[in-house]
């Protein structure tokens, strides 16, 4: 048995979600890396694009990785590095977010960004069958969040349902609770609050309590922050679900990256993770003490 | 033999003439006001207010230590990294003390001393390097930008830190009550603003931050301890920092690798909005105060319309900083 | 080349009732001046009279108020920012104006650098620099940075850079504050061959004897106004004085009160070594003046500044009052009683930015606390007291100290210095640029400090100022003591002899007895 | 009374004992690159300094640019942004292109114009803020990178701005070919230091530049068109983020909001690190050039190893810069 080596890149800790990925890939590292003595793991974490590059270029010319797990921060920016990888002869993973030519990757694990924005919408179009007024807090100005406010608007299209405004709240709690303050100072009418995110939902859910307007209107974020589901499992009435978007997506990936390129396990195609909705009823599933996200 | 008696000058009528150095950053201020006013008739609601000065509060703050370590002709850009890493610790040490003693107010006593604790000493640690290291302060401090954020992101193990949930119910109140219906947070920053205001103009220690920022070489020959006072300066922003994130942590009850990122540039831009010379020499509290606020408000009034695409709000904001600064043009570091 | 006394000669720069304002303070007041080519026209007045108002706005720094300028015969108005110079108008500011970081070469030709295919040609340049430096005999690195020369270095670099220039009008503001009669009397070779050329001076000093060699004419200004301009074979030194002032001046320095012979030593130096300082030892007695006499760069600053703590020193003791002591800050040589006042106005001295007030205190702010606070209107007296004892004169009191005329500028620190109330008084350069109106007056001051009991080092370039007021005299030569004259012995010549190096020992070992 | 001359001082011997503060950078460097042998046989492999030459080298060539801003006494916060409008107008300009001129040579170099063009624009409207509005540089350019970062988001539309693929084949030799096996972009980096060191060093802008730094007042005494000469910097560093991104599009064939992000942080760190002074006064482009590299060859060395947790690189590399500096210290803003 030959030794192999697995790159694996992914986005710096820029947010609650990407610091889940970075935990679960240095954990499902650690844990692979004991069950696989012939593996060895290199993991790099990239603010941004050429940062992210460099690390990939790093570990085809000084590494000699023989497969690559990524999980691409911007996928545009980054498709041809990767095509470079893989022309290189190697094993390449994409994680998440789609590249912008087809067939690059050996093995597609994706988050579903649109289908995160579409659940939101049907289960808004649930809750206010006669329609109402929302805010929306976006992400960070960049591609997935797009994707997923495009879903959102066109899922709601032909309702009642109103956006009064949205404003970007980057993913984070200081801004969700900024900008929540703010709307609730501009809007006396607010029926559901979109954060997207559980971190700007943390920050939101501060800002109405502080108004004292808990009862008026209930928020929904995403991504399934322990926290959060917890709150959904009690039946919590100003967070009545969460949409998953799962950033242990990641060990999914280097699981079947590790076991192909260790084991020869045949790997290929697309394995979709879907984005679900998080209710009382099931969200004991998305329970789990040990994630710290 | 005497001389003839010196020519007695008369004392120009001053503040007769606008002195646009002045009154600048307030102009820009009451612009703003006169904006929000008009855009939504909220804007000088009780709620409305209160949000936006509370929020303001922990720039403010470090903003106002940012004044002396830039009046002193220093410079730190760690402020933001060390308030994440100020919030980790204090966290960290009040979620390990609850075992032992239980969820108590002594528990967030402890914990508040924790965060000065670390907010002074990474103070000292920049303060050092810069006199005695003898290395320029934005290297210094950028290099502990990069160490503090790390650190964070290490104590976080790259996600977030959160408070245990009984204690932060016990710490809420220092963010969201205060006296009078005045929040705490607004309360603790006019009493920093205070306190700085007095120590840059009525101490000795403000002339000199001056006076080092002016000219490092007339301060040692006017028998200033340079190094002395430099360090300080540093060690007032560190313990700054820490009075700022006692305030941060009652409100989310979390760090984590993105607590702070930035600030260190909104404190810098309030201080040089408040007409605070960047090369040293001379700094004016009650500027940065105002500079905190025009900054404040900005992000309020983007929030309160919505014909300015949110793609676009860094652009507004860009001009008004740089509108806040031209209306006290000329001004200029030589 | 026609003798320039001559009136009929046209003169190549005129000035016609020039007034001058900053803001609503006027400064100049209609004002005639011209300069003829080959001529030296001295310019005269007390501390803040106006000359350097006056001689910018003749080279474009300045626009007048109103007034006219006449060059070459044809009215002009100059272009600001010393472009001037490039239609041969030179100008020596009175505040040292070079770029600290810069080199000798380098800031000696700045704005004109030479160039071939559009590149440097650095090489000429310093070779150039060299040799202009030579024919001065400044003796410093064309690379040496600014930064690193001394203020006579300085003020002979510039002096160099003024005079490579191409100049029909050479205009120099109070170029000799800092130097010593022996480099003074290099940068008056070189005026002369330039006004043998052709070349007009306009030159501004406070030393009287120096306008009498130099000057054919002299231009008296009194509180911006225009006094005389008359020929100098018409004046004596008294006049002079008499005009500037508007009071006769009699006795400038003061009758010397020896000290007690008995009186006790103070401070004693022995065997000080520092950077620039070799085994230097000395005796300071109780109520004594000791003057330090040298060339430029012979190192009094080094001593003074290896005593107070400025500079480290590496070898030797001093001691107070019998007691041993080594500062390493100036703040303990303050607190014991001992107070250096710099040289170096505005490197070391002032802070330019800030107002009077601020720089009078800034040795002394822990003086003016009051419950741990400022208390301004302790400052505000201070700087009344100290505006009367040194008749600082500033139009506008609540101007930036960098605005003051130099003189004003030096009297502000002298009561900076004075703030500190000091046993021991180390003064360098003390009336560098100031009138001779207030030099009397600072004399007797010095005498008077002297009388009371406290003790004086007096470090001067200017030998007159020595030999008026010391008691004894400490010739140093590179970083050495060369001699200490006393009595009969402190004489102009007698000093020289030991500064050059012909002489030497003298009465040295009686002082470090 | 004449005086016979003084005795002439001894030069002392120059550049005989070590120098730290021209060599401190290099000794860092070359320390570096011993770590990165020991860590790794590959590190001096064609493949990697190749690598990490070419990636480096846009940070290097707006550094580069950044040297002269900073010898003049300015400051330019906002190349970062400013290199994401450009690589946002690059691209939807070929893009526009295509159904005219189809997918060829000519789409590409005209793309190549218009980003020297908007650099070069950029570099005016800062500078033309900076010297004839007379505002300070740091919010002048703070002020700009806000808003040349919301003008990305605008035009990218909060998403990417992608290069047409066909385009980008097209294109992407430059980034990845080049002559005698060094890629273009090193050989671009190469070029631009050899002409900044020598503008720098021998023409008379490179001595204004250090002189305005220096003192603006003597600079403005001695016939120095100051204001020009600034204005000059920005435009130079303006054009040479325009340089920047054109090897930057090949690589990356988009751009987005996050384009840019801190390079200018990185590229002052580089000057500085480099030896020239934040104050101004005092430049040298070599000194840049060692400067990049280093940061170059942290982030390379840290993949080089797995000892240290991710989370901590950036406390390595803040390490990593302060004794970069510390090894010229002595050095000293005054
Ligand atoms: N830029 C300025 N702004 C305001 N006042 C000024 C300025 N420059 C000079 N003054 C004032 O003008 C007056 C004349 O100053 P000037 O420097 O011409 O005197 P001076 O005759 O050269 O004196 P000195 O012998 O001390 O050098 C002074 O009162 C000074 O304070
Ligand atoms: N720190 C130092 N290191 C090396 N040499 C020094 C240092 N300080 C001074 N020197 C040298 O010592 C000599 C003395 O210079 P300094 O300016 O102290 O004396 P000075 O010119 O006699 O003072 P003054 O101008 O009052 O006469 C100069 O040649 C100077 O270069
Ligand atoms: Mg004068
Ligand atoms: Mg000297």
């Amino acid at each position: 048995q030959d030794k192999v080596t697995i790159g694996v890149s992914v986005p710096a800790a820029d947010h609650g979600w990407t610091g889940g990925v970075n935990y679960f890939a240095q954990q499902t590292i650690d844990r692979l890396s004991k069950v696989y003595p012939d593996a060895t793991f290199v993991f790099a974490s990239a603010a941004d694009a050429p940062k992210q590059i460099a690390d990939i270029e790093d570990m085809v010319s000084t590494r000699n990785i023989d497969a690559l797990v990524i999980l691409p921060g911007d996928p545009d920016a980054m498709t041809s590095a990767i095509k470079q990888v893989k022309d290189a002869g190697k094993f390449v993973t994409v994680v998440d977010r789609q590249l912008s030519i087809d067939g690059v990757e050996d093995l597609y694990v994706a988050g579903d960004n649109p289908g995160l924005g579409t659940n939101t919408a049907n289960y808004f179009k649930e809750a206010m069958p006669d329609g109402g007024n929302i805010v929306v807090l976006r992400g960070l100005p960049i591609p997935i969040d797009q994707q997923r406010v495009d879903a959102f608007m066109a899922g709601i299209e032909g309702t009642n349902i109103k956006v009064l405004d949205d404003e970007f709240a980057n993913w984070n709690r200081d801004d969700g609770f900024k900008v929540m303050q703010d709307f609730l100072t501009r809007f006396p009418d607010i029926k559901g609050v979109w954060a997207q995110d559980d971190d700007t939902a943390v920050g939101a859910i501060e800002a109405i309590k502080q108004a004292g307007r808990e009862d008026e209107m209930f928020i929904v974020g995403g991504a399934g922050m322990q926290q959060m589901i917890q709150r959904v499992a009690d039946g919590d009435k100003l967070m009545p679900v969460d949409v998953s978007y799962n950033p242990a997506m990641i060990s999914t990936a280097i699981e079947l990256t590790t076991a192909h390129a260790v084991g020869g396990v045949p790997v290929s195609g697309r394995y979709i993770l879907e984005s679900t909705l998080i209710t009382q009823e099931n969200a004991s599933e998305f329970l789990d003490e040990e994630s710290p996200f | 033999m005497s001389v003839s008696a010196p020519e007695v000058p008369a004392k120009p009528a001053r503040g007769m003439r606008i002195d646009f150095k002045t009154v600048g950053p307030l102009l820009a201020l009451v612009l703003l006001v006169l904006l929000g006013i008009s855009l939504n008739e909220n804007f000088l609601s009780y709620n409305n207010i209160t949000n936006v000065l509370a929020r303001s509060s922990f720039i403010g703050i470090i903003a106002i230590g940012a004044t002396f370590v830039i009046t002193a002709g220093g410079l730190d850009l760690s402020v933001g990294s060390m308030a994440a890493v100020v919030a980790g610790v204090m966290i960290i040490v009040m979620n390990a003390l609850i075992p032992s003693m239980g969820v108590s107010v002594g528990v967030v006593l402890i914990g508040m001393l924790a965060g000065l604790a670390v907010g002074g000493a990474a103070g000292i640690g920049n303060g050092l390097m810069v006199t005695r290291g003898r290395i320029e302060a934005f290297i210094v401090t950028l290099g502990t930008m990069g160490i503090f954020r790390s650190l964070v992101t290490f104590l976080a193990d790259g996600g977030t830190l959160s408070l245990n949930f009984n204690v932060a119910d016990l710490y809420r109140p220092v963010y969201y009550n205060g006296i009078l219906g005045v929040p705490w947070p607004i309360i603790v920053f006019a009493l920093v603003a205070i306190g700085g205001e007095i120590v840059m103009r009525r101490t000795a220690f403000g002339r000199y931050c001056a006076a080092i920022g002016s000219s490092e070489q007339v301060s040692r020959y006017s028998s200033i301890n340079v190094d002395n006072v430099r360090l300080i300066t540093y060690i007032v922003q560190g313990i700054l920092v820490g009075v700022a994130v006692l305030l941060y942590v009652p409100r989310l009850g979390s760090a984590s690798s993105t607590t702070g990122v930035l600030w260190e540039l909104e404190a810098i831009a309030a201080v040089i909005i408040g007409g605070t010379t960047l090369k040293g020499g001379y700094g004016r509290i009650w500027g940065t105060v105002v500079g905190v606020i025009i900054l404040g408000l900005i992000g309020n009034i983007l929030n309160l319309q919505s014909f300015i695409s949110p793609y676009l709000n860094g652009a507004f904001q860009g001009v008004i900083i740089i509108l806040a600064v031209l209306l006290q043009r000329g001004r200029r570091a030589a | 080349m026609s003798d320039p006394q001559d009136s009929a000669v046209r003169p190549i720069l005129a000035a016609h009732r020039i007034s001058k304002s900053f803001g609503e303070i006027p400064v100049l007041f209609s004002i005639d001046f011209d300069v003829r080519p080959g001529e030296v026209h001295a310019i005269i007045g007390e501390n803040g009279a106006g000359k350097s108002t006056l001689i910018k706005i003749l080279s474009g720094i300045e626009q007048p108020t109103s007034g006219t300028i006449e060059y070459d015969g044809q009215t002009v108005t100059l272009p600001p920012n010393g472009q001037a110079e490039a239609m041969g108008i030179v100008l020596i500011h009175q505040e040292l104006n070079l770029a600290e970081d810069l080199t000798v070469a380098d800031s000696i030709f700045l704005g004109r650098e030479l160039k071939r295919y559009g590149f440097l040609q650095s090489g000429e340049m310093r070779r150039r620099a060299a040799e202009i430096l030579d024919t001065l005999h400044v003796h410093v690195d064309p690379d040496a940075r600014i930064r690193s020369l001394s203020i006579a270095d300085k003020q002979m670099v510039e002096i160099a850079k003024a005079i490579s220039r191409d100049a029909r009008v050479l205009i120099m503001d109070e170029p000799t504050a800092v130097l010593s009669v022996g480099e003074t009397q290099t940068l008056f070779d070189q005026i002369r061959r330039l006004t043998a050329r052709g070349v007009a001076v306009v030159f501004i000093s406070h030393k009287l004897d120096e306008i009498m060699q130099l000057a054919q004419r002299v231009t008296v200004l009194r509180d911006g106004q225009l006094i005389a301009t008359v020929g100098t074979e018409a004046l004596t030194p008294d006049s002079i004085a008499q005009m500037m002032v508007g009071r006769e001046l009699s006795n400038l320095y003061p009758p010397k009160h020896e000290p007690d012979v008995d009186a006790p030593v103070v401070l004693s130096v022995r065997h000080l070594s520092a950077p620039g300082v070799h085994d230097i030892s000395f005796d300071l007695r109780k109520g004594e003046i000791l003057g330090f006499a040298g060339l430029i760069g012979s190192g009094r600053t080094a001593i003074a500044e290896a005593v107070v703590g400025l500079a480290r020193r590496s070898e030797g003791e001093v001691e107070l009052e019998g007691k041993p002591v080594n500062f390493t800050r100036v703040a303990q040589s303050v607190d014991a009683g001992i107070a250096y006042m710099t040289k170096d106005r505005k490197g070391k001295g002032l802070l330019l930015n800030m107002g009077l007030r601020p720089n009078l205190t800034l040795l002394t702010l822990k003086r003016h606390l009051r419950m741990g606070f400022l208390d301004s209107a302790s400052e505000e007296r201070a700087l009344e007291r100290s505006v009367r004892r040194f008749d600082i004169r500033a139009r506008d009191a609540s101007v930036a100290v960098g605005r003051l005329s130099g003189g004003n500028q030096q009297k502000l620190m002298l009561g900076k210095t004075m703030e500190s109330e000091p046993d021991i008084i180390i003064m360098d350069e003390p009336t560098r640029g100031i009138d001779v109106g207030t030099k009397q007056q600072i004399y007797h001051i010095i005498a008077a400090l002297a009388a009371e009991g406290k003790s004086i080092i007096l470090i001067s370039s200017e030998l007159q100022e020595v030999i008026g007021l010391s008691h004894r005299v400490a010739v140093i030569r590179t970083g050495r003591l060369a001699g200490v004259l006393e009595g009969a012995e402190i004489a102009e010549e007698e000093i020289m002899r030991y500064a050059a190096g012909i002489k030497q020992g003298g009465h040295n070992e009686r002082i470090s007895a």
